[in-house]
């Protein structure tokens, strides 16, 4: 199935690609998808989504068709053809 | 732009409204009526529909026409014609248009972004809470990771927030005031000046006062808190821990009182610890290991039934001894005895003995009450801390000794104890929405539902070489960094090799100059960078070094779909109401003055990311279904947050729904208020992972040549001293510490002229504190014109006021004035500028939270005539 | 019928919220308070305390103000309020040397809150209502009592410290407080017997 | 106004002093209300005793003195075009002080006119001419005692409740009346000799300085912001004007010049200089007791706060 992956704010900018189509196996989870990035984008990308192997960082927000997923192991789920995924990076810290 | 038509119209025929909205004079942010005549607002009144603040507010709140309408607000965009920057500099301000200002700062934007977005440093206030949201999204979508706070007299919460949000799930911590029986303060005010909720607060803590619950505080002065208290317990500044671990040490181990139930199903007590200080944990699970006395033999925390697990005793576990985390503090705790805190604390020990035992004992261990209906733990006692005790360099141990209080005896989020602000919420009935919960992570320790920013304070994030400007990524525990105008900041981003520099500053609404600490100091940063923009109200002495100058609406103008989300910030806690209030424009500006976020929508849009934008509060702002934005549509800030109103209330109660309603309410439940009996979270009394951090930190620091001292990194807390407590030459006898007057707190209001003028009457506001008979035994007088000054020769000017009322060696001073600048000229020389005492380097940092040491050992000197 | 005020010092914490919702009630000008906070300490180091006292026309029901005006502008209502009838006011101030509690202030210029800026917009509305020349003082928000409110500084309250209703009603919230709490007035020595009483700290 | 003014600078400094001192009756347009009382004081003393000697000029002085007298107190008052609305409270001696000023100006002005002129429509016989007689004598009395009851009527001011105060008023007109009417004789050099008049003078100057002494006497026994007001005077901010003018030139000096007249013949010099000597003394005593008045303190000692409600 075909996945395509939008990446917003930094990541976007860092990796120089904000969109990115994939091709994966079908029932294919987001840490498949995940993992294909890393290859894609190399260990800088896999250190800013995870905060360890296996964890998302709290403030790094995936979607899947427009719902937040922060479960690795979840199946995408497929509107039709296409998978829409959309990552972006919540960096910013707060006082007060 | 709309001004709120509607609302309660008492008069058909001529305008005469009350219009629901929210304060933002400090970041309480109480529900207000705005009372619109004619055009012209003429009272604003507190909003008895809301909880928040339920239909009161304090001086500052009642006193925001005279903000509102300052002739000296800046009213069109400004740009600077002269070249250089620096204190005193006139930036020679030249009108121009809005068109030309969002031009440039447009295209400077856009091309900082293609070269690397992180080059951007975003600050914002922390006085206008619902800025948040904007500002985070935009940092978001434009990809800088470089954003700090500075409200006025900021430096409050990375250690009250951090240990907050770790024990508690929430930003800061209150009495439950419904319930408390005995209440310990430690350099704190909730319910009698500043914090969170302030103004709910004083209504609850005037309560509870009212009920006869004792109230301790511990303070060097004596005000707000101290002055209602039943005993005030003056103590040196600086330290609290020292205080806090004596009195658990005369539960513990002299009365043998603390909750053991609590201790093995809340906490990590159980926990068997190895003599590297770690967990001992499962081979296979990889999970912390208790001790299982039925079974006798050590099992994974999730096998074990929590009455069945050791919390003393020593043990050996696949050959390596252990023993419980509870049983290590419990050693641990035994050497500050009370005798040995009295010479740091000046307290008499048999006065830390008392309070130690009656905390104790007011805790009531074992003891349950049921609150509608629901039978609960009933722990009357609480320990709460806030700025004073944590704004020292052992800020994390100072706040954690005194929550530590809470936990030996229970009293943590259960009825009458130490409350989190609303971390728990199950959501409006008929939506289900904002619903989060504490959940426990693969050690069985919680993770908070709800955080102010989106990275939490658990689990603790990877050291690694910084590429924040304020290393928040190598100190991971650290949330506002003073190192991004610290005197030594370029040393450190060239020792960590920081792969880019600074280069604009967008800045909303803040006044570093006055809120970090001496201005020379942060003066030398600002004037670094190739491009600053600010949104202010006023010209205030940072926006001199801005380039340009964008005049904003102040929030009697503006609008926001959240003035007090997240609950943990400044909705009430205890059993109540949720409370959803919303902002509204009252009146249109008289200006050309326009709203941050409209302006940050637009700036996005022409800086060509709007579809970034669009993703970042779709997840900030967690829009679903039909409600989120669409992919690169434009989107006024007003359809934003009516789409926020309709995801959270459904559709037929967005945007104009609250405009005519101003708030939605629905119960709370024992469930959610006492959530940690309900929750199956642990909390750690032990932290285990500050060595490990402590050792990966200083990995990555010390072979560049800076020194991460280890012992603000064990596991179980410690008095250590500040700076200040380590100088000694004569003559520098006293400590300066700045307090938050109750008119003055969390924002720079000497400019309302008001309130300027309740502070001159008042006896303390704009005076140097110093106690009577110090102060006459130095020669001194009442009203005598006085030297502040330090070792380091950084000194400020003031009126010494002789009182009884603080601690003989404490010199206290009203946070957030002394202007010096002409763009508030109400405000100018009022009152003394506390913060130009203080260093701003890795010195005098917690090495930890990197909290700013904010106590400074000072001399006192008479201004000799002529040498003004 | 008469009206009385309660100022619970057990409450009260100093916030001014009385002294600056009354100002914003009235659109005072500088230098002039209806309502004032008054901070005082007792005792002494390490045994003091602070005492925060509200004040405000203690609305005397035998007023040394009214008895020494030549033109009868101080005068009570029957609800037992001590105002002022600006009209009637020829400024002479006979009325603040008499006042034994300093709550009454003569305003002798026009003056606003911005020197040099004139009126704002919201003192052109509230302020400029206010005569010069002539004395000004509390009236117990007698406008807001008359349309059922209480007055702005019992109203707004943060800390609920202050109780407002009928003193001759020994059945209202003042009259039990006063009774169950050993409510006092300031300077009862001078037997002008004040509308306004404290409740112990 | 464009900027802050001094006045409010002074009062928010006042409003955070224990013993705040009163200002509206002495500083800036205050200063006209001491003038206006020094004045009707003078010009009822005078009256009194032209009338007792039959000296037309002192006549007609003591009733340009009462006008004037008059004015000072429209340039006092806030709203001074309301001064017609003083006369119908029935308990303030201010309102008395407006009824006597206005019956003495009135009947002083019925009884003088034929006194000086020949063609007015009535004559010193007529009804009209002694009508104004008595009731410009009414309002002498008034003017004489109002002054020290509004004083002494002043519940927020300590130091001047006093019973003495109107008495030490009194005292004061008369001998101000005195030492008008030696003054015009020195200047006309009357046929009125001196004798009479100087022991007669001495004895008032006496009596004045015995009460402003009982007076604080009694005064500074009483409570602690009275006082405060006495220390004010003698060492405080009243002092040098307290003993300049009130002590010195309004007391020692005319005593001493009238004793020594009494011893032997005295000059014209002598007794225009005792004259305006007691003249500016009856001046400075109203000054410097007017800025001796300190409020009481609103702050309550804990002993007062502690008075149970009631009765």
């Amino acid at each position: 199935m075909v996945v395509n992956v939008r990446l917003f704010g930094m990541l976007g900018i860092l990796f120089k690609e904000r969109s990115v189509a994939l091709h994966m196996a079908e029932r294919a989870t987001l840490g498949d998808v995940l993992t294909e990035l890393g290859k894609r984008f190399g260990r800088e990308f896999m250190e800013r989504i995870f905060r360890v192997p296996g964890e998302m960082h709290s403030y790094c927000q995936v979607f899947v068709n427009n719902n937040e997923v922060d479960d690795l192991d979840k199946e995408l789920e497929t509107n039709g053809s296409v998978t829409e995924v959309g990552m972006i990076l919540l960096m910013a810290s707060e006082g007060g | 732009m709309e001004a709120a038509e509607v609302a309660t119209r008492t008069d058909r025929w001529r305008d005469d409204a009350w219009i629901p909205s929210a304060c933002s004079l400090c970041y309480g942010t109480c529900s207000i009526l705005a009372h619109r005549v004619d055009g012209i607002l003429v009272k604003i009144e507190g909003n008895p529909e809301s909880v928040v603040g339920k239909g009161r507010l304090c001086g500052k709140g009642v006193s925001g026409l005279m903000t509102h309408y300052d002739p000296n607000r800046v009213r069109v965009p400004l740009r600077r014609t002269n070249p250089v920057k620096g204190m005193g500099i006139d930036p020679g301000w030249k009108e121009i248009s809005w068109e030309e200002a969002l031009d440039e700062v447009a295209r400077r934007l856009r091309q900082l972004r293609e070269e690397d977005p992180r080059k951007l440093f975003i600050q914002r206030t922390t006085t206008v809470t619902s800025s948040r949201t904007p500002i985070q999204v935009f940092a978001a979508a434009f990809g800088t990771p470089n954003r700090s706070s500075a409200g006025g007299g900021l430096h409050c919460g990375n250690g009250a927030h951090l240990i907050s949000g770790i024990m508690h799930a929430s930003w800061s911590v209150v009495p439950d005031f419904q319930y408390c029986n005995y209440a310990v303060y430690f350099g704190a005010s909730k319910g009698h000046s500043a914090g969170h909720a302030s103004c709910s607060n004083m209504g609850l803590a005037a309560d509870a006062r009212a009920r006869g619950m004792k109230m301790v505080v511990v303070d060097p002065m004596c005000n707000f808190a101290a002055a209602k208290a039943t005993e005030w317990v003056p103590i040196r500044v600086g330290t609290d821990a020292a205080l806090a671990l004596a009195m658990c040490n005369v539960m513990v181990n002299e009365l043998g009182i603390f909750d053991i139930p609590y201790i093995q199903v809340k906490t990590n007590g159980p926990y068997l610890i190895g003599p590297d200080k770690l967990y001992v944990r499962d081979p296979e699970s990889r999970k912390p290991l208790v001790w299982d006395f039925h079974a006798r033999q050590a099992r994974p925390y999730d096998d074990v039934r929590p009455q069945e697990m050791a919390l003393e005793g020593y043990f050996e576990v696949n050959g390596v001894p252990c023993e419980p985390a509870f049983q290590l503090l419990r050693e641990h705790l035994k050497r500050f005895t009370p005798e040995w805190a009295e010479p740091i604390t000046t307290i008499p020990a048999k006065n830390i003995r008392r309070l130690g035992s009656d905390f104790a004992r007011e805790a009531r261990v074992g003891s349950t009450i049921v609150i509608n209906g629901v039978a609960l733990p009933y722990r009357p006692a609480a320990a709460i801390a806030f700025r004073g005790s944590q704004g020292h360099r052992n800020s994390v141990y100072n706040f954690l000794a005194v929550d530590l209080l809470n936990h030996l005896v229970g009293s943590a989020d259960m009825a009458g104890g130490c409350l989190g602000f609303n971390p728990v919420s199950h959501g409006h009935p008929e939506t289900g929405r904002p619903r989060y919960i504490p959940k426990p992570d693969h050690d069985g320790l919680m993770v908070t539902g709800m955080w102010m920013a989106h990275h939490y304070p658990y689990p603790i994030r990877e050291p690694r070489m910084p590429e924040q400007i304020g290393l928040q990524d190598l100190f991971v525990l650290c949330q506002t960094s003073p190192f991004s105008d610290s005197s030594d900041h370029e040393e450190l981003w060239d020792k960590f090799d920081l792969p880019y520099r600074p280069e604009i500053l967008l800045n909303y609404g803040t006044n570093p100059l006055m809120s970090i600490g001496n201005k020379e100091t942060v003066a030398k940063a600002l004037a670094k960078f190739k491009f600053m923009v600010s949104f202010d109200l006023f010209l205030t002495e940072s926006s001199d070094f801005a380039d340009i100058v964008l005049p904003d609406c102040d929030y009697l103008e503006s609008l926001d779909s959240r003035p007090n989300f997240p609950f943990i910030f400044s909705l009430p806690g205890g059993m109540g109401e949720w409370c959803w209030p919303i902002k509204q424009p009252t009146v249109n500006p008289d200006g050309e003055q326009r709203r941050c976020s409209d302006v940050l929508v637009e700036l996005a849009d022409r800086i060509g990311m709007r579809e970034d934008l669009n993703a970042a509060y779709n997840a900030v702002l967690k829009l679903e279904g039909s409600f989120r934005l669409e992919g690169d549509r434009k989107y006024s800030y007003a359809e934003i947050c009516d789409a926020e109103l309709k995801t959270n209330f459904g559709a037929e109660r967005g945007l104009d729904w609250f405009k005519k309603n101003g708030v939605i309410k629905w119960p709370k439940k024992p469930e959610e208020v006492y959530w940690r009996h309900f929750v199956e979270v642990r909390v750690p009394i032990y932290w285990e992972f500050l060595p490990t951090l402590g050792e990966k930190i200083a990995a990555i620091a010390e072979p560049r040549g800076v020194k991460v001292p280890q012992r603000y990194y064990e596991p179980l807390p410690d008095w250590i001293p500040c700076a200040a407590h380590e100088e000694n030459t004569a003559g520098y006898d006293l400590y300066a510490f700045y307090y938050r007057d109750i008119i003055h707190t969390n924002s720079f209001t000497m400019e309302n002229p008001w309130l300027d003028e309740a502070a001159r009457l008042d006896p303390y506001s704009y005076t140097v504190a110093v106690n009577a008979e110090t102060g006459r035994r130095k020669g001194f007088e009442d009203g005598d014109e006085v030297w502040v000054e330090t070792e380091k020769g950084r000194r400020v000017k003031g009126r010494l006021h002789l009182t009884e009322a603080i601690h003989p060696e404490g010199l206290g001073i009203g946070a957030c004035a002394g202007h010096w600048g002409e763009g508030m000229p109400i405000a100018k020389g009022k009152g003394v500028f506390f913060n130009d005492l203080l260093e701003v380097d890795i010195d005098h940092v917690s090495p930890v939270n990197l909290n700013l040491d904010l106590c400074a050992k000072v001399k006192l000197s008479k201004v000799q005539r002529g040498l003004r | 019928m008469r009206w009385g005020m309660v100022i619970d010092l057990k409450r009260c914490i100093g916030c001014y919220g009385c002294q600056l919702s009354c100002k914003a009630e009235h659109g005072t000008p500088p230098g002039v308070f209806f309502a004032r906070l008054l901070k005082q300490e007792e005792g002494h180091y390490p045994t003091v305390r602070q005492l925060f006292l509200p004040v405000l026309c203690f609305h005397c029901d035998d007023p040394p103000c009214v008895d020494v005006c030549p033109t009868e502008a101080s005068f009570k209502w029957p609800e037992g309020v001590v105002d002022i009838d600006a009209e009637k006011c020829v400024g002479c101030r006979a009325c603040m040397m008499a006042c034994p509690y300093t709550q009454r202030y003569f305003y002798d210029e026009e003056q606003y809150y911005f020197p040099g800026n004139g009126a704002t917009p919201y003192e052109k509305a509230r302020s400029q209502r206010h005569q010069t020349g002539v004395v000004m003082k509390c009236n117990f928000c007698r406008d807001r009592v008359i349309a059922g409110k209480e007055p702005a500084c019992v109203a707004n309250c943060p800390a609920v410290a202050r109780y407002f209703g009928d003193l001759d009603d020994p059945t209202s919230e003042v009259s039990r407080l006063i009774k169950e709490r050993g409510g006092y007035t300031l300077h009862p020595e001078l037997g002008t017997g004040p509308a306004v009483y404290y409740l112990p700290t | 106004m464009t900027a802050i003014s001094g006045r409010y600078e002074q009062l928010i400094q006042d409003l955070k002093v224990e013993y705040r001192p009163q200002r509206e009756w002495i500083e800036r347009q205050g200063l006209f209300l001491i003038v206006g009382h020094f004045l009707s004081g003078v010009a009822a003393g005078t009256w009194f005793f032209s009338l007792a000697f039959g000296l037309h000029a002192g006549l007609a002085a003591a009733y340009a003195l009462a006008a004037v007298s008059g004015l000072a107190h429209l340039a006092f008052l806030g709203r001074p075009e309301r001064f017609w609305k003083m006369w119908r409270a029935r308990n303030s001696w201010i309102a008395r002080g407006f009824v006597g000023l206005t019956l003495f100006l009135t009947g002083g002005l019925l009884y003088l006119l034929p006194l000086f002129f020949s063609n007015t429509p009535w004559s010193s016989a007529s009804f009209m001419a002694k009508s104004g007689y008595y009731i410009s004598i009414a309002g002498m009395i008034i003017l004489l005692l109002y002054k020290g009851f509004v004083y002494a009527s002043s519940k927020g001011v300590p130091f001047w409740t006093s019973p003495i105060l109107p008495a030490l008023y009194v005292a004061y007109a008369l001998r101000g009346g005195v030492a008008a009417l030696l003054l015009i004789l020195a200047l006309t050099g009357d046929g009125l000799s001196h004798e009479r008049l100087g022991p007669l003078e001495l004895w008032i100057g006496l009596s004045a300085a015995v009460m402003v002494l009982f007076y604080l006497g009694v005064m500074s026994g009483a409570n602690p912001v009275a006082r405060r007001s006495v220390y004010e005077l003698v060492r405080g901010r009243v002092a040098v004007s307290f003993y300049v003018g009130t002590l010195i030139v309004g007391l020692a000096v005319p005593i001493v010049l009238g004793l020594a007249g009494a011893a032997g013949s005295i000059s014209t010099v002598t007794v225009a200089a005792i004259a305006l000597a007691s003249v500016v003394g009856d001046f400075f005593i109203k000054y410097t007791i007017a800025k001796a008045g300190i409020y009481i303190p609103l702050r309550p000692r804990p002993a007062h706060s502690r008075v149970a409600a009631g009765h």
